[in-house]
Protein backbone atom coordinates (compact mmCIF):
# COMPACT_ATOMS: atom_id res chain seq x y z
CA UNK A 1 0.00 0.00 0.00
CA UNK A 2 1.29 3.41 -0.96
CA UNK A 3 0.12 6.92 -0.24
CA UNK A 4 0.08 10.39 -1.75
CA UNK A 5 0.52 13.61 0.14
CA UNK A 6 -2.19 16.20 -0.36
CA UNK A 7 -2.22 19.44 1.62
CA UNK A 8 0.13 17.97 4.20
CA UNK A 9 -2.06 14.91 4.73
CA UNK A 10 -1.19 11.37 3.71
CA UNK A 11 -3.88 9.71 1.60
CA UNK A 12 -3.65 5.91 1.49
CA UNK A 13 -3.83 4.14 -1.88
CA UNK A 14 -4.23 0.47 -2.73
CA UNK A 15 -1.69 -1.49 -4.77
CA UNK A 16 -3.18 -0.18 -8.02
CA UNK A 17 -3.19 3.44 -6.91
CA UNK A 18 -6.91 3.70 -6.17
CA UNK A 19 -8.06 5.43 -2.98
CA UNK A 20 -8.03 2.96 -0.09
CA UNK A 21 -10.93 4.92 1.46
CA UNK A 22 -13.27 6.54 -1.06
CA UNK A 23 -14.28 9.02 1.67
CA UNK A 24 -10.86 10.68 1.28
CA UNK A 25 -11.78 12.18 -2.08
CA UNK A 26 -11.86 15.93 -2.76
CA UNK A 27 -10.85 18.01 -5.78
CA UNK A 28 -7.33 18.45 -4.52
CA UNK A 29 -6.98 14.70 -4.07
CA UNK A 30 -8.33 14.26 -7.60
CA UNK A 31 -5.62 16.53 -8.98
CA UNK A 32 -2.97 14.55 -7.11
CA UNK A 33 -4.39 11.26 -8.44
CA UNK A 34 -4.45 12.73 -11.97
CA UNK A 35 -0.77 13.53 -11.59
CA UNK A 36 0.00 9.87 -10.78
CA UNK A 37 -1.71 9.02 -14.09
CA UNK A 38 0.02 11.85 -16.04
CA UNK A 39 -3.35 13.39 -16.85
CA UNK A 40 -3.66 17.18 -17.04
CA UNK A 41 -7.11 17.97 -15.78
CA UNK A 42 -9.04 20.28 -18.13
CA UNK A 43 -12.71 21.24 -17.94
CA UNK A 44 -13.45 18.31 -20.25
CA UNK A 45 -11.68 15.93 -17.85
CA UNK A 46 -13.61 17.32 -14.90
CA UNK A 47 -16.86 16.91 -16.78
CA UNK A 48 -16.27 13.15 -16.98
CA UNK A 49 -15.04 12.88 -13.40
CA UNK A 50 -18.07 14.77 -12.11
CA UNK A 51 -20.34 12.65 -14.24
CA UNK A 52 -18.84 9.47 -12.75
CA UNK A 53 -19.18 10.80 -9.23
CA UNK A 54 -22.82 11.71 -9.80
CA UNK A 55 -23.50 8.31 -11.35
CA UNK A 56 -21.84 6.53 -8.43
CA UNK A 57 -23.74 8.63 -5.88
CA UNK A 58 -27.01 7.69 -7.55
CA UNK A 59 -26.44 4.03 -8.41
CA UNK A 60 -23.49 2.89 -6.20
CA UNK A 61 -21.55 1.49 -9.15
CA UNK A 62 -19.25 2.79 -11.85
CA UNK A 63 -21.02 2.35 -15.18
CA UNK A 64 -19.55 -0.03 -17.72
CA UNK A 65 -18.03 1.72 -20.74
CA UNK A 66 -21.01 1.19 -23.04
CA UNK A 67 -23.40 2.64 -20.49
CA UNK A 68 -20.96 5.45 -19.72
CA UNK A 69 -20.68 6.61 -23.33
CA UNK A 70 -24.43 6.43 -23.83
CA UNK A 71 -25.20 8.35 -20.64
CA UNK A 72 -22.50 10.95 -21.31
CA UNK A 73 -23.84 11.46 -24.83
CA UNK A 74 -27.26 12.07 -23.38
CA UNK A 75 -26.11 14.44 -20.66
CA UNK A 76 -23.14 16.29 -22.18
CA UNK A 77 -23.89 16.15 -25.89
CA UNK A 78 -23.70 13.59 -28.70
CA UNK A 79 -20.16 14.53 -29.76
CA UNK A 80 -18.89 13.39 -26.33
CA UNK A 81 -20.80 10.15 -26.13
CA UNK A 82 -18.24 7.84 -27.71
CA UNK A 83 -15.24 5.83 -26.62
CA UNK A 84 -12.86 7.79 -28.87
CA UNK A 85 -13.59 11.02 -27.02
CA UNK A 86 -13.19 9.33 -23.63
CA UNK A 87 -9.93 7.59 -24.59
CA UNK A 88 -8.50 10.90 -25.80
CA UNK A 89 -9.10 12.32 -22.34
CA UNK A 90 -8.08 9.17 -20.48
CA UNK A 91 -5.68 7.15 -22.65
CA UNK A 92 -5.40 4.27 -20.12
CA UNK A 93 -9.14 3.82 -20.34
CA UNK A 94 -11.99 5.67 -18.70
CA UNK A 95 -12.90 2.73 -16.47
CA UNK A 96 -9.47 2.53 -14.91
CA UNK A 97 -8.14 6.05 -15.13
CA UNK A 98 -11.20 8.29 -14.82
CA UNK A 99 -12.67 6.13 -12.04
CA UNK A 100 -9.40 6.35 -10.15
CA UNK A 101 -9.27 10.15 -10.40
CA UNK A 102 -12.97 10.33 -9.52
CA UNK A 103 -12.21 8.42 -6.33
CA UNK A 104 -14.48 5.49 -7.17
CA UNK A 105 -13.73 1.95 -5.98
CA UNK A 106 -11.48 -0.10 -8.23
CA UNK A 107 -13.51 -2.00 -10.84
CA UNK A 108 -13.54 -5.70 -9.96
CA UNK A 109 -12.29 -6.59 -13.43
CA UNK A 110 -14.93 -9.24 -13.73
CA UNK A 111 -15.52 -9.07 -17.49
CA UNK B 1 -24.79 -32.79 -25.36
CA UNK B 2 -22.81 -30.03 -23.66
CA UNK B 3 -23.33 -29.06 -20.02
CA UNK B 4 -22.14 -25.96 -18.19
CA UNK B 5 -22.00 -26.23 -14.40
CA UNK B 6 -22.34 -23.40 -11.86
CA UNK B 7 -21.22 -24.14 -8.29
CA UNK B 8 -22.40 -21.53 -5.78
CA UNK B 9 -21.55 -23.18 -2.48
CA UNK B 10 -18.36 -23.98 -0.61
CA UNK B 11 -17.22 -27.56 0.07
CA UNK B 12 -18.06 -29.65 3.16
CA UNK B 13 -20.58 -27.14 4.62
CA UNK B 14 -23.09 -28.22 2.02
CA UNK B 15 -23.66 -31.15 -0.32
CA UNK B 16 -23.69 -28.94 -3.44
CA UNK B 17 -20.07 -29.66 -4.40
CA UNK B 18 -20.63 -33.39 -4.05
CA UNK B 19 -23.81 -33.30 -6.13
CA UNK B 20 -22.07 -31.28 -8.83
CA UNK B 21 -19.14 -33.69 -8.87
CA UNK B 22 -21.27 -36.83 -9.12
CA UNK B 23 -23.43 -35.22 -11.79
CA UNK B 24 -20.35 -34.38 -13.85
CA UNK B 25 -18.93 -37.90 -13.47
CA UNK B 26 -22.23 -39.38 -14.66
CA UNK B 27 -22.49 -36.93 -17.56
CA UNK B 28 -18.95 -37.78 -18.72
CA UNK B 29 -19.72 -41.49 -18.39
CA UNK B 30 -22.78 -40.99 -20.62
CA UNK B 31 -20.55 -39.41 -23.25
CA UNK B 32 -21.50 -35.77 -22.71
CA UNK B 33 -19.12 -32.84 -22.71
CA UNK B 34 -18.67 -30.46 -19.78
CA UNK B 35 -18.06 -26.98 -21.21
CA UNK B 36 -16.84 -25.77 -17.86
CA UNK B 37 -17.40 -25.62 -14.12
CA UNK B 38 -17.79 -22.04 -12.93
CA UNK B 39 -17.18 -21.44 -9.23
CA UNK B 40 -19.04 -18.45 -7.81
CA UNK B 41 -20.15 -17.13 -4.41
CA UNK B 42 -18.57 -19.29 -1.68
CA UNK B 43 -18.14 -21.92 -4.42
CA UNK B 44 -14.71 -20.39 -5.08
CA UNK B 45 -13.44 -21.99 -1.85
CA UNK B 46 -13.70 -25.39 -3.54
CA UNK B 47 -10.50 -24.56 -5.35
CA UNK B 48 -7.91 -23.98 -2.66
CA UNK B 49 -5.11 -26.50 -2.54
CA UNK B 50 -4.58 -25.77 1.17
CA UNK B 51 -7.29 -28.26 2.19
CA UNK B 52 -5.99 -30.96 4.52
CA UNK B 53 -8.52 -33.76 4.83
CA UNK B 54 -8.55 -36.90 7.03
CA UNK B 55 -7.78 -40.00 4.99
CA UNK B 56 -11.22 -41.54 5.57
CA UNK B 57 -13.09 -38.74 3.77
CA UNK B 58 -13.18 -37.41 0.21
CA UNK B 59 -10.74 -34.63 -0.68
CA UNK B 60 -12.96 -32.17 -2.50
CA UNK B 61 -10.39 -29.83 -4.03
CA UNK B 62 -8.23 -32.77 -5.13
CA UNK B 63 -11.28 -34.27 -6.79
CA UNK B 64 -11.85 -31.05 -8.73
CA UNK B 65 -8.22 -30.86 -9.73
CA UNK B 66 -8.39 -34.43 -11.09
CA UNK B 67 -11.42 -33.49 -13.19
CA UNK B 68 -9.45 -30.49 -14.43
CA UNK B 69 -6.58 -32.78 -15.40
CA UNK B 70 -9.05 -34.74 -17.53
CA UNK B 71 -9.79 -31.60 -19.49
CA UNK B 72 -12.84 -30.22 -17.68
CA UNK B 73 -12.32 -26.43 -17.56
CA UNK B 74 -12.43 -25.16 -13.95
CA UNK B 75 -13.09 -21.43 -13.80
CA UNK B 76 -12.96 -19.46 -10.56
CA UNK B 77 -14.62 -16.04 -10.53
CA UNK B 78 -12.00 -13.37 -9.86
CA UNK B 79 -14.30 -10.98 -7.97
CA UNK B 80 -15.76 -13.69 -5.74
CA UNK B 81 -12.29 -15.16 -5.19
CA UNK B 82 -10.75 -11.83 -4.20
CA UNK B 83 -13.47 -11.33 -1.60
CA UNK B 84 -12.67 -14.71 -0.06
CA UNK B 85 -8.91 -14.68 -0.17
CA UNK B 86 -8.49 -17.11 -3.04
CA UNK B 87 -5.73 -16.22 -5.50
CA UNK B 88 -3.34 -18.03 -7.83
CA UNK B 89 -0.96 -18.77 -4.92
CA UNK B 90 -3.48 -21.12 -3.30
CA UNK B 91 -5.31 -22.32 -6.40
CA UNK B 92 -5.43 -26.06 -7.22
CA UNK B 93 -3.75 -27.25 -10.41
CA UNK B 94 -5.85 -27.22 -13.58
CA UNK B 95 -8.12 -24.38 -12.37
CA UNK B 96 -7.94 -20.79 -13.56
CA UNK B 97 -9.16 -17.48 -12.18
CA UNK B 98 -11.20 -15.53 -14.69
CA UNK B 99 -14.03 -13.04 -15.05
CA UNK B 100 -17.78 -13.39 -14.78
CA UNK B 101 -17.90 -13.03 -18.54
CA UNK B 102 -16.82 -16.68 -18.62
CA UNK B 103 -20.09 -17.65 -16.94
CA UNK B 104 -21.90 -15.74 -19.63
CA UNK B 105 -19.93 -17.71 -22.26
CA UNK B 106 -20.92 -20.97 -20.57
CA UNK B 107 -24.57 -19.93 -20.69
CA UNK B 108 -24.27 -19.12 -24.39
CA UNK B 109 -22.20 -22.13 -25.48
CA UNK B 110 -23.73 -24.96 -23.44
CA UNK B 111 -26.86 -26.89 -24.36
CA UNK B 112 -27.71 -26.92 -20.67
CA UNK B 113 -26.55 -24.86 -17.69
CA UNK B 114 -27.18 -26.40 -14.28
CA UNK B 115 -26.63 -24.78 -10.90
CA UNK B 116 -25.62 -26.48 -7.66
CA UNK B 117 -25.83 -24.47 -4.45
CA UNK B 118 -27.36 -24.04 -1.04
CA UNK C 1 -38.41 -27.58 -17.79
CA UNK C 2 -37.00 -29.67 -14.96
CA UNK C 3 -37.42 -28.37 -11.41
CA UNK C 4 -34.74 -29.40 -8.95
CA UNK C 5 -35.38 -29.04 -5.21
CA UNK C 6 -32.62 -29.74 -2.69
CA UNK C 7 -34.23 -28.62 0.59
CA UNK C 8 -36.32 -30.49 3.11
CA UNK C 9 -39.97 -29.38 2.90
CA UNK C 10 -40.12 -29.73 6.69
CA UNK C 11 -37.86 -26.73 7.25
CA UNK C 12 -37.96 -24.70 4.04
CA UNK C 13 -40.48 -23.31 1.54
CA UNK C 14 -38.57 -23.98 -1.70
CA UNK C 15 -40.71 -26.96 -2.64
CA UNK C 16 -43.84 -24.83 -2.06
CA UNK C 17 -42.59 -22.13 -4.41
CA UNK C 18 -41.57 -24.73 -6.97
CA UNK C 19 -45.02 -26.31 -6.90
CA UNK C 20 -46.69 -22.90 -7.11
CA UNK C 21 -44.75 -21.96 -10.25
CA UNK C 22 -44.20 -25.30 -12.02
CA UNK C 23 -46.23 -26.00 -15.13
CA UNK C 24 -48.39 -29.14 -14.94
CA UNK C 25 -46.43 -32.11 -16.32
CA UNK C 26 -43.06 -30.43 -15.67
CA UNK C 27 -40.86 -33.04 -13.99
CA UNK C 28 -39.59 -32.41 -10.45
CA UNK C 29 -36.36 -33.92 -9.18
CA UNK C 30 -35.61 -34.08 -5.46
CA UNK C 31 -31.96 -34.24 -4.44
CA UNK C 32 -29.93 -33.73 -1.24
CA UNK C 33 -32.27 -32.87 1.68
CA UNK C 34 -35.08 -32.49 -0.85
CA UNK C 35 -35.55 -36.26 -0.81
CA UNK C 36 -37.22 -36.10 2.62
CA UNK C 37 -40.32 -34.90 0.75
CA UNK C 38 -40.94 -38.35 -0.74
CA UNK C 39 -40.50 -40.45 2.41
CA UNK C 40 -43.52 -42.63 3.03
CA UNK C 41 -45.62 -41.96 6.11
CA UNK C 42 -44.82 -38.29 6.69
CA UNK C 43 -47.37 -35.54 7.28
CA UNK C 44 -46.75 -34.48 3.66
CA UNK C 45 -47.54 -37.82 2.08
CA UNK C 46 -51.04 -36.72 0.98
CA UNK C 47 -49.66 -33.61 -0.65
CA UNK C 48 -46.92 -35.56 -2.42
CA UNK C 49 -49.50 -38.03 -3.74
CA UNK C 50 -51.38 -35.11 -5.28
CA UNK C 51 -48.12 -33.78 -6.68
CA UNK C 52 -47.35 -37.11 -8.32
CA UNK C 53 -50.72 -36.78 -10.08
CA UNK C 54 -49.66 -33.48 -11.66
CA UNK C 55 -45.92 -33.93 -12.19
CA UNK C 56 -43.52 -36.75 -12.82
CA UNK C 57 -41.57 -36.80 -9.53
CA UNK C 58 -38.06 -38.22 -9.23
CA UNK C 59 -35.81 -38.66 -6.21
CA UNK C 60 -32.08 -39.29 -6.28
CA UNK C 61 -31.20 -42.74 -5.03
CA UNK C 62 -27.79 -41.86 -3.56
CA UNK C 63 -29.40 -39.18 -1.39
CA UNK C 64 -32.26 -41.45 -0.26
CA UNK C 65 -29.80 -44.20 0.60
CA UNK C 66 -27.48 -41.86 2.47
CA UNK C 67 -30.41 -40.81 4.65
CA UNK C 68 -31.73 -44.30 5.28
CA UNK C 69 -34.99 -43.73 3.42
CA UNK C 70 -36.34 -46.93 1.92
CA UNK C 71 -40.06 -46.47 1.33
CA UNK C 72 -41.01 -43.65 -1.03
CA UNK C 73 -44.46 -42.26 -1.84
CA UNK C 74 -46.22 -44.32 -4.54
CA UNK C 75 -45.61 -43.02 -8.04
CA UNK C 76 -42.22 -41.44 -7.27
CA UNK C 77 -39.43 -42.67 -9.52
CA UNK C 78 -36.10 -43.33 -7.87
CA UNK C 79 -33.20 -42.51 -10.22
CA UNK C 80 -29.43 -42.61 -10.11
CA UNK C 81 -27.04 -39.89 -11.30
CA UNK C 82 -27.20 -41.23 -14.86
CA UNK C 83 -30.97 -40.78 -14.65
CA UNK C 84 -30.40 -37.24 -13.33
CA UNK C 85 -28.21 -36.53 -16.36
CA UNK C 86 -30.86 -37.90 -18.73
CA UNK C 87 -33.52 -35.66 -17.14
CA UNK C 88 -31.30 -32.63 -17.72
CA UNK C 89 -30.72 -33.81 -21.28
CA UNK C 90 -34.47 -33.88 -21.89
CA UNK C 91 -35.38 -30.66 -20.06
CA UNK C 92 -33.77 -27.33 -19.29
CA UNK C 93 -33.15 -27.38 -15.54
CA UNK C 94 -33.91 -24.86 -12.84
CA UNK C 95 -32.57 -25.31 -9.33
CA UNK C 96 -34.85 -23.84 -6.67
CA UNK C 97 -32.09 -22.87 -4.25
CA UNK D 1 -17.65 -18.67 -35.52
CA UNK D 2 -21.26 -19.26 -36.32
CA UNK D 3 -23.63 -16.44 -35.53
CA UNK D 4 -26.05 -17.63 -32.84
CA UNK D 5 -29.46 -16.28 -31.96
CA UNK D 6 -29.32 -14.51 -28.60
CA UNK D 7 -30.02 -16.77 -25.65
CA UNK D 8 -32.84 -16.15 -23.26
CA UNK D 9 -31.32 -16.02 -19.81
CA UNK D 10 -33.37 -15.36 -16.68
CA UNK D 11 -32.07 -14.52 -13.24
CA UNK D 12 -34.47 -16.04 -10.76
CA UNK D 13 -33.92 -14.04 -7.57
CA UNK D 14 -35.45 -15.47 -4.42
CA UNK D 15 -33.24 -14.34 -1.58
CA UNK D 16 -33.42 -11.30 0.67
CA UNK D 17 -30.52 -8.84 0.72
CA UNK D 18 -28.04 -8.43 3.61
CA UNK D 19 -28.79 -11.77 5.34
CA UNK D 20 -26.63 -13.45 2.72
CA UNK D 21 -24.56 -12.30 -0.25
CA UNK D 22 -26.63 -13.96 -3.00
CA UNK D 23 -28.71 -10.88 -3.84
CA UNK D 24 -25.58 -8.73 -4.18
CA UNK D 25 -23.37 -11.18 -6.05
CA UNK D 26 -26.34 -12.11 -8.21
CA UNK D 27 -26.70 -8.45 -9.15
CA UNK D 28 -23.01 -8.33 -10.08
CA UNK D 29 -23.60 -11.19 -12.51
CA UNK D 30 -26.61 -9.50 -14.13
CA UNK D 31 -24.60 -6.33 -14.74
CA UNK D 32 -21.82 -8.26 -16.49
CA UNK D 33 -24.26 -10.28 -18.59
CA UNK D 34 -25.67 -6.98 -19.82
CA UNK D 35 -22.53 -6.60 -21.96
CA UNK D 36 -23.13 -9.83 -23.92
CA UNK D 37 -26.16 -8.95 -26.07
CA UNK D 38 -28.33 -11.80 -24.90
CA UNK D 39 -32.00 -11.58 -23.94
CA UNK D 40 -31.74 -11.04 -20.21
CA UNK D 41 -34.61 -10.95 -17.77
CA UNK D 42 -34.80 -10.85 -14.01
CA UNK D 43 -37.57 -12.22 -11.82
CA UNK D 44 -38.00 -11.38 -8.16
CA UNK D 45 -40.05 -13.71 -6.04
CA UNK D 46 -40.23 -14.85 -2.44
CA UNK D 47 -37.87 -12.85 -0.20
CA UNK D 48 -36.06 -11.26 -3.18
CA UNK D 49 -38.84 -8.67 -3.31
CA UNK D 50 -37.22 -7.22 -0.17
CA UNK D 51 -34.12 -6.45 -2.29
CA UNK D 52 -36.20 -3.88 -4.15
CA UNK D 53 -37.69 -2.21 -1.10
CA UNK D 54 -37.25 1.53 -0.72
CA UNK D 55 -35.62 3.00 2.35
CA UNK D 56 -32.86 0.46 3.02
CA UNK D 57 -30.06 1.87 5.16
CA UNK D 58 -27.15 -0.45 5.94
CA UNK D 59 -24.94 2.21 7.54
CA UNK D 60 -25.14 0.64 10.99
CA UNK D 61 -24.12 -2.73 9.60
CA UNK D 62 -21.19 -1.20 7.76
CA UNK D 63 -22.33 -3.10 4.67
CA UNK D 64 -22.45 -1.63 1.18
CA UNK D 65 -25.98 -0.54 0.32
CA UNK D 66 -26.80 -1.68 -3.20
CA UNK D 67 -30.57 -1.36 -3.63
CA UNK D 68 -30.01 1.77 -5.77
CA UNK D 69 -28.03 -0.34 -8.24
CA UNK D 70 -31.16 -2.28 -9.21
CA UNK D 71 -32.25 0.93 -10.89
CA UNK D 72 -29.65 0.47 -13.64
CA UNK D 73 -31.03 -2.89 -14.78
CA UNK D 74 -33.02 -1.35 -17.61
CA UNK D 75 -30.05 0.64 -18.92
CA UNK D 76 -27.93 -2.53 -18.71
CA UNK D 77 -30.25 -4.30 -21.11
CA UNK D 78 -32.37 -6.33 -18.70
CA UNK D 79 -35.47 -6.04 -20.84
CA UNK D 80 -37.94 -7.83 -18.61
CA UNK D 81 -38.06 -7.26 -14.88
CA UNK D 82 -40.78 -9.25 -13.18
CA UNK D 83 -41.99 -9.21 -9.60
CA UNK D 84 -44.39 -11.95 -8.59
CA UNK D 85 -47.63 -10.51 -7.20
CA UNK D 86 -48.19 -13.19 -4.58
CA UNK D 87 -44.68 -12.80 -3.13
CA UNK D 88 -45.20 -9.04 -2.87
CA UNK D 89 -48.63 -9.27 -1.27
CA UNK D 90 -47.62 -11.95 1.22
CA UNK D 91 -44.95 -9.59 2.52
CA UNK D 92 -47.22 -6.59 2.91
CA UNK D 93 -45.64 -4.69 -0.01
CA UNK D 94 -47.09 -2.81 -2.97
CA UNK D 95 -45.33 -1.63 -6.16
CA UNK D 96 -45.10 1.83 -4.54
CA UNK D 97 -42.76 0.37 -1.92
CA UNK D 98 -40.23 -0.63 -4.59
CA UNK D 99 -37.20 1.30 -5.74
CA UNK D 100 -37.58 0.27 -9.42
CA UNK D 101 -40.27 0.13 -12.05
CA UNK D 102 -41.09 -3.50 -12.55
CA UNK D 103 -43.86 -5.52 -14.04
CA UNK D 104 -45.95 -7.13 -11.32
CA UNK D 105 -47.07 -10.48 -12.69
CA UNK D 106 -49.11 -13.42 -11.45
CA UNK D 107 -47.71 -16.91 -11.11
CA UNK D 108 -49.10 -17.99 -14.49
CA UNK D 109 -47.27 -15.20 -16.34
CA UNK D 110 -44.05 -15.98 -14.52
CA UNK D 111 -44.49 -19.70 -15.24
CA UNK D 112 -44.84 -18.96 -18.94
CA UNK D 113 -41.82 -16.62 -18.98
CA UNK D 114 -39.67 -19.17 -17.15
CA UNK D 115 -40.73 -21.89 -19.56
CA UNK D 116 -39.44 -19.82 -22.50
CA UNK D 117 -35.89 -19.46 -21.16
CA UNK D 118 -32.77 -21.22 -22.40
CA UNK D 119 -31.00 -20.74 -19.09
CA UNK D 120 -32.32 -20.08 -15.58
CA UNK D 121 -29.88 -18.84 -12.96
CA UNK D 122 -30.95 -18.91 -9.31
CA UNK D 123 -29.71 -16.24 -6.89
Amino acid sequence: MSAIEVGGKNIALDEDGFLADIGDWNEEVALALAKTENVDMTDAHWEVVNFLRDYYAEYKIAPMIRILTKAIGKKLGKEKGNTKYLYELYPAGPAKQACKIAGLPKPTGCV
Amino acid sequence: MTFGILVQEGPYNHEASDSAYHFIQAALAEGHKITGVFFYNDGVTNTTKLMDIPADDRHISKRWSELGAKGVPLIVCVAAAKRRGINSDVLIDHARIDGLGQLSELCIESDRLITFGD
Amino acid sequence: MLHIVNKSPFSNGNLDTCLRIAQADDPILLIEDGVFAVKKGTSLEGRMKETVGRHPVYALQADLKARGIEGVVDGVTVCDYAGFVRLVEEHRPHSWL
Amino acid sequence: MEEQAPRKIMFVNRRAPHGSIYAYEGLEVVLIFGAYDQEISAAFLDDAVFSLKKGQDTSELGVKEFSATFRVLEAYGVENRYVEKESLEKRGLTPDDLIVDVEVVDGATLRKAMGEQDVLLPF
